[in-house]
């Protein structure tokens, strides 16, 4: 394997209502950010791999006009993926394997903004049994939490706790749109929303846009001081229907973090793609986090869940903690589909 | 259709579209059982039962083609309670999403129970099917779930 | 550079307006089973699928690939979904390959899928995003002026683009998967069919099809080793170039020049036409082979259509462009790429039946889409490198 | 028994609140002024319009606002024949790219009060606009261009290579 890193990391900061910008124009800045920082203009990057939707856009081949914003002259290699930006940088960590290129940018736009979410997602469901009765995301999350609940692992105070740290945490993180200072016992007096979840459980609505930089051995070295080297990147996926499926936990993620070596020495922190509380703790115990590991210092997709977005963003962040010098191992994480049905596990580590 | 307060012009729009689906054999068979007010499922690799029946073993990927007849009534294996419906579910007033596993199935269904209010609504609680007045071969004719008892 | 990457299966399905008789499921299991029995694997033997199609629209269902992972086995495996506009076939296919060429797995399922009948194929017609600045009138309305610019400038003949879809469509009739298959097709009935975007006429034109295909890949020891004889992947190559700019040419793009540039110097090719046995290249509208033709380096500039006219491009021509009958004949627009990359590697794998170029060694690959600004091309080989 | 089930019907709708870019809006504005305004590329000094806020060629943002003609030249065109759907224009109409007097890039219009025959490649045409009080943020406000009369321009591109 080819060492491959993080050398570069740009978001715009997540906002519920990105209002007269379009994709172009929220891209544009954060692209050429990150190629900035990384020293490397577009015609040096290798390859190029974005990941976005268009039903989030609600308009077919939503992804070719963000094109426009990177100056693609001459034609440039590039790719997209209908899903979250962490599959494109999945995409581009291949192709620098492959040896067919040695740097890239990847990046990820999304305004959640524009359609009703919550009915949006209903769309990835089984289109003949499922989505006909358009069950929305969260009161699918909410079937998930209380097969969750009901197993006695956890609680909702523990669901309560997810969602004070996130917001503690996102105080420092700039981006963020849910941060300060809760109580517990506060957030447990709030009413449901979908029951057993409460608002406190759930995402925010977030327009955002991520980019990386990705390069290979030497010329990371080069150009980033401390490189937030990918050590094993994985992901799997599991069935489709959630009445076959154990909720209470998360098998593909237990399958890529094993592929991707997470166990293979201490973890130090870990950013986790779990847009609802109850799934923080899934995620934490198939990865099998222990309680010393800083998790989601940047507060999470509770903070901030730009849809398409928030999984590459969770791979930014770690990697600028690990070139920050504030962590030496750490582990990412991005999900897809409803109920953490398909999951990428990504292992960084400093010099 | 302009906002006047900011530099933003926004308009709404819908993207809107009937589908009409070719279902095949397995979905074909299902919801032909629906129409007459029977429900079928599909034996998987591991010998379990699968409702509704899924084309191919969702672990295996075989393809599958023993059907069985199950109940239609079951047990709520989670649930959760919708107190503000949305546009286009089942029910219009206050239900619970559930996950239903039939009686002589080893899978759950996902639908939606009309159950009244919350508190009826417990994992393990037995619940029955309420047929649509009109059946036509689609997973709405099954109007809801209902609890068992009373 | 990279493992070997060898092509062992390939499946298709009969390409339809409409499969009434499948669901989408069944649609792209037909290919996938087919490809796995082509190449003689089960299941478990692959270690990944990558799928591909164009927009979620087309069917009514956001990331599709949620739903079909049970259909394609995928379930503990990694699965990526691509989508890269109508080269997105093509695009799948090299995200494929390259999974194999990094080393990171032994074998790779490969699928790409349309199931346009699900919405008429009408959806872009039924709701009109507000604020587009421009005036729009639909695909070909986008197209046939690029093609005017062309017979403008090269000067070509009119009835060249009525060859083309002659060729073609005679060539679907040896190819049992093509979904159109015109038994009495004649340059008479080409001309007297409906115009739609003058130059552009209906039987010039591309259909709207149901359909998937698949690939099995595999690296160099597991391809030595399979029943049949694989295609191997001398080259993989991408270009993207945007959509509207001051000053862009957009009937022979340099995205599809610096692709073709880009995949012939890795297969070694150093002249297309002399060097590669047949091609299957992306043309919707007739008049795009001709254009084609130009972009790959086959031609001279404004030359394209003398390869036509002089039936070099025909079956027992010296370049066979489109054995199959190509999008002309089949199109279940996320599938087209692949079909095209699948069916170059049926060539060189002498397995293409009665569309057969007998001894095809090196064969082409070829999809765009967007606005002729996504480019994806690959070269198999016979012969392992 | 009747027949067994081989198609359903799934209705889908979603509701959307579409927002036009700043540019885009800034152009639309400019419709409802009975304006035509583009910008310009600070890079490579070339006047795009409809406005993007981008030159996706240089990847560069635009800001400079520059108004140009209603008038300019058919670059290419296509004739046709068949009916846009939502749409109220009769077939056979052309549709036309026109480099607007000011503009380095094309934009999409019909082109009518000419015979679909006579029109060409390098006409000069001028645009047609509703009556005022029908001015919206909309490109349509623009009925059609037609020709103008003036002798053919000359196209660079007669060579058949890429100029870009």
């Amino acid at each position: 394997m080819r060492e491959v890193a993080i050398v570069s990391f740009a978001q715009a900061p997540n906002v519920r209502d990105a209002g007269a910008k379009n994709e172009v124009e929220l891209l544009m800045p954060v692209a050429h950010a990150a190629l900035e920082r990384a020293g490397l203009t577009l015609q040096e990057i290798g390859f190029t791999c974005s990941g976005s939707s268009d039903y989030l856009a609600g308009a077919p081949f939503s992804f070719v006009m963000a094109i426009d914003a990177l100056g693609a002259w001459p034609p440039i290699s590039e790719s997209h993926v209908e899903m979250d930006g962490a599959w494109a940088l999945y995409e581009a960590w291949v192709k620098i394997q492959h040896g067919a290129a040695d740097s890239a940018l990847v990046y990820g736009f999304g305004k959640s903004s524009s359609g009703e979410i919550r009915d949006v997602l209903s769309l990835q469901l089984d289109p003949y049994y499922v989505a006909p009765l358009w069950p929305d995301s969260i009161s699918l999350a909410a079937l998930q939490a209380r097969a969750l609940l009901e197993s006695s692992r956890y609680s909702e105070k523990d669901l309560a706790e997810v969602a004070v740290r996130s917001r503690r945490n996102a105080r420092s993180n700039p981006n963020a749109q849910l941060a300060g200072d809760v109580d517990p016992a506060a957030l447990l007096a709030e009413p449901y929303l979908v029951s057993p979840l409460r608002k406190h459980d759930c995402p925010p609505i977030s327009d955002g846009v991520a980019a990386v930089v990705l390069a290979a051995g030497d010329l990371a070295r080069r150009i980033c001081q401390r490189p937030a080297w990918i050590r094993g990147i994985d992901h799997r996926i599991e069935p489709h229907s959630l009445g076959v499926r154990d909720l209470t936990r998360s098998p593909s993620t237990e399958l890529a973090a094993e592929k991707a070596g997470v166990q293979q020495g201490p973890i130090d922190l870990a950013e986790l793609h779990a847009p609802f509380t109850h799934q923080e703790l899934i995620l934490r115990d198939a990865l099998g986090l222990r309680d010393d590991v800083e998790l989601n210092p940047s507060g999470g997709a509770l903070a901030a869940n730009p849809v398409m977005v928030a999984g590459l963003t969770r791979i930014g962040e770690a990697a600028s903690r690990i070139s920050a010098g504030s962590a030496q191992r750490a582990v990412a994480h991005a999900t897809s589909g409803p109920c953490l049905q398909q999951n990428l596990v990504c292992v960084l580590e400093g010099e | 259709m302009a906002n006047p307060a900011e530099d933003v012009l926004s308009a709404s729009y819908a993207l809107e579209f009937s589908y009409t689906r070719s279902v095949g054999p397995v979905i074909g068979r299902f919801l032909t059982g629906l129409r007459d007010h029977r429900i079928e499922g599909v034996v998987g690799s591991d010998g379990k039962v699968i409702v509704p029946p899924t084309e191919y073993d969702p672990f295996t990927g075989a393809e599958l083609e023993s059907f069985v007849e199950v109940g239609q009534a079951g047990v709520v294996t989670s649930w959760a309670w919708m107190a503000e419906p949305r546009a286009h579910q089942p029910l219009d007033r206050p239900f619970a999403w559930a996950l239903i596993r039939l009686d002589g199935a080893d899978t759950a269904l996902l639908h939606a129970v009309d159950a009244g209010d919350e508190s009826r609504m417990s994992t393990g609680m037995r619940v029955k099917v309420r047929w649509r007045e009109q059946t036509s071969g689609h997973i709405q004719d099954i109007a809801c779930f209902e609890p068992e008892a009373g | 550079m990279g493992e070997l990457c060898g092509v062992v299966g390939i499946g298709q399905t009969k390409y339809a307006a409409k499969r009434g008789d499948l669901s989408i499921a069944g649609v792209v299991r037909e290919a996938a089973i087919r490809a796995l029995e082509d190449a003689e694997l089960e299941w478990k033997d692959i270690d990944a699928v990558v799928i591909g199609k164009a927009p979620d629209m087309f069917e009514g269902v956001m990331m599709p690939e949620l739903y079909l992972a049970d259909a394609l086995g995928a379930v503990g495996k990694p699965m990526l979904r691509v989508h890269t506009a109508g080269s997105v076939g093509g695009s799948t296919s090299i995200v494929a390959a390259s999974l194999i060429q990094a080393g990171i797995h032994d074998r790779v399922l490969t699928v790409a899928f349309e199931k346009q009948s699900d919405s008429n194929a009408m959806w872009a017609l039924s709701s009109k995003q507000p604020f587009s600045p421009h005036i729009n009138a639909g695909a070909g309305g986008y197209f046939a002026p690029l093609i005017r610019t062309y017979i403008r400038r090269s000067q070509a003949p009119d009835h060249i683009g009525m060859l083309v879809a002659f060729k073609d469509r005679l060539n679907a009739l040896k190819n049992p998967y093509a979904h159109l298959h015109i038994e009495d097709i004649s340059m008479q009935k080409i001309e007297d069919s409906f115009m739609l975007w003058a130059p552009i006429r209906y039987l010039e034109s591309c259909p709207s099809s149901d359909g998937a295909c698949a690939m099995v890949l595999a690296r160099e020891a597991l391809a030595k080793d399979a029943p049949r004889p694989p295609a191997w992947v001398l080259g993989t190559a991408m270009r993207t170039e945007p959509t509207m700019f001051a000053g862009r040419e957009e009937v022979n793009p340099q995205a599809g020049k610096d692709c073709a540039a880009d995949v012939y110097r890795q297969a070694g090719i150093e002249n297309p036409r002399r060097d590669i046995d047949v091609a299957e290249v992306y043309v919707p509208f007739s008049w795009f082979e001709p254009m084609w033709m130009e972009n790959l380096g086959f031609a001279e500039d404004g030359e394209g259509w003398k390869m036509t006219d002089e039936g070099e491009t025909a079956l027992d021509g010296d370049m066979p462009i489109n054995p199959s009958g190509g999008v002309l004949s089949s199109n279940p627009i996320g599938a087209s790429g692949m079909i095209r990359f699948a069916e170059a590697a049926l060539q060189v794998r002498g397995m293409a039946g009665e569309h057969q170029i007998d001894g095809a060694r090196v064969a082409l690959g070829h999809a765009y889409g967007g606005g002729s600004q996504y480019f994806s091309m690959w070269i198999v080989s016979s012969e392992q490198p | 028994m009747e027949d067994p089930i081989q198609d359903i019907t799934t209705p889908i709708r979603l509701d959307y609140q579409y927002t036009a870019g700043s540019a885009t809006a800034k152009f639309l504005r400019g419709l409802k002024q009975g304006r035509l305004l583009g910008q310009r590329c600070p890079k490579c000094a070339k006047v795009i319009v409809p406005a993007r806020g981008a030159c996706a060629r240089c990847g560069v943002a635009t800001e400079e606002e520059v108004e140009v003609a209603d008038r300019g030249t058919v670059t290419t065109f296509c004739v046709v024949h068949i009916p846009v759907p939502g749409s109220e224009i009769k077939p056979p109409f052309v549709c036309a790219t026109i480099q607007l007097d000011g503009a380095d890039i094309g934009c999409f219009h019909l082109v009518s009060e000419v015979s679909p025959d006579e029109v060409r490649a390098g006409m000069r045409v001028q645009a047609v606009w509703k009556p005022r009080e029908e001015w919206d943020h909309t490109f349509e406000n623009i009925r059609y261009f037609k020709p103008t009369g003036e002798p053919d321009a000359e196209l660079e591109d007669t060579r058949g290579t890429g100029h870009a």
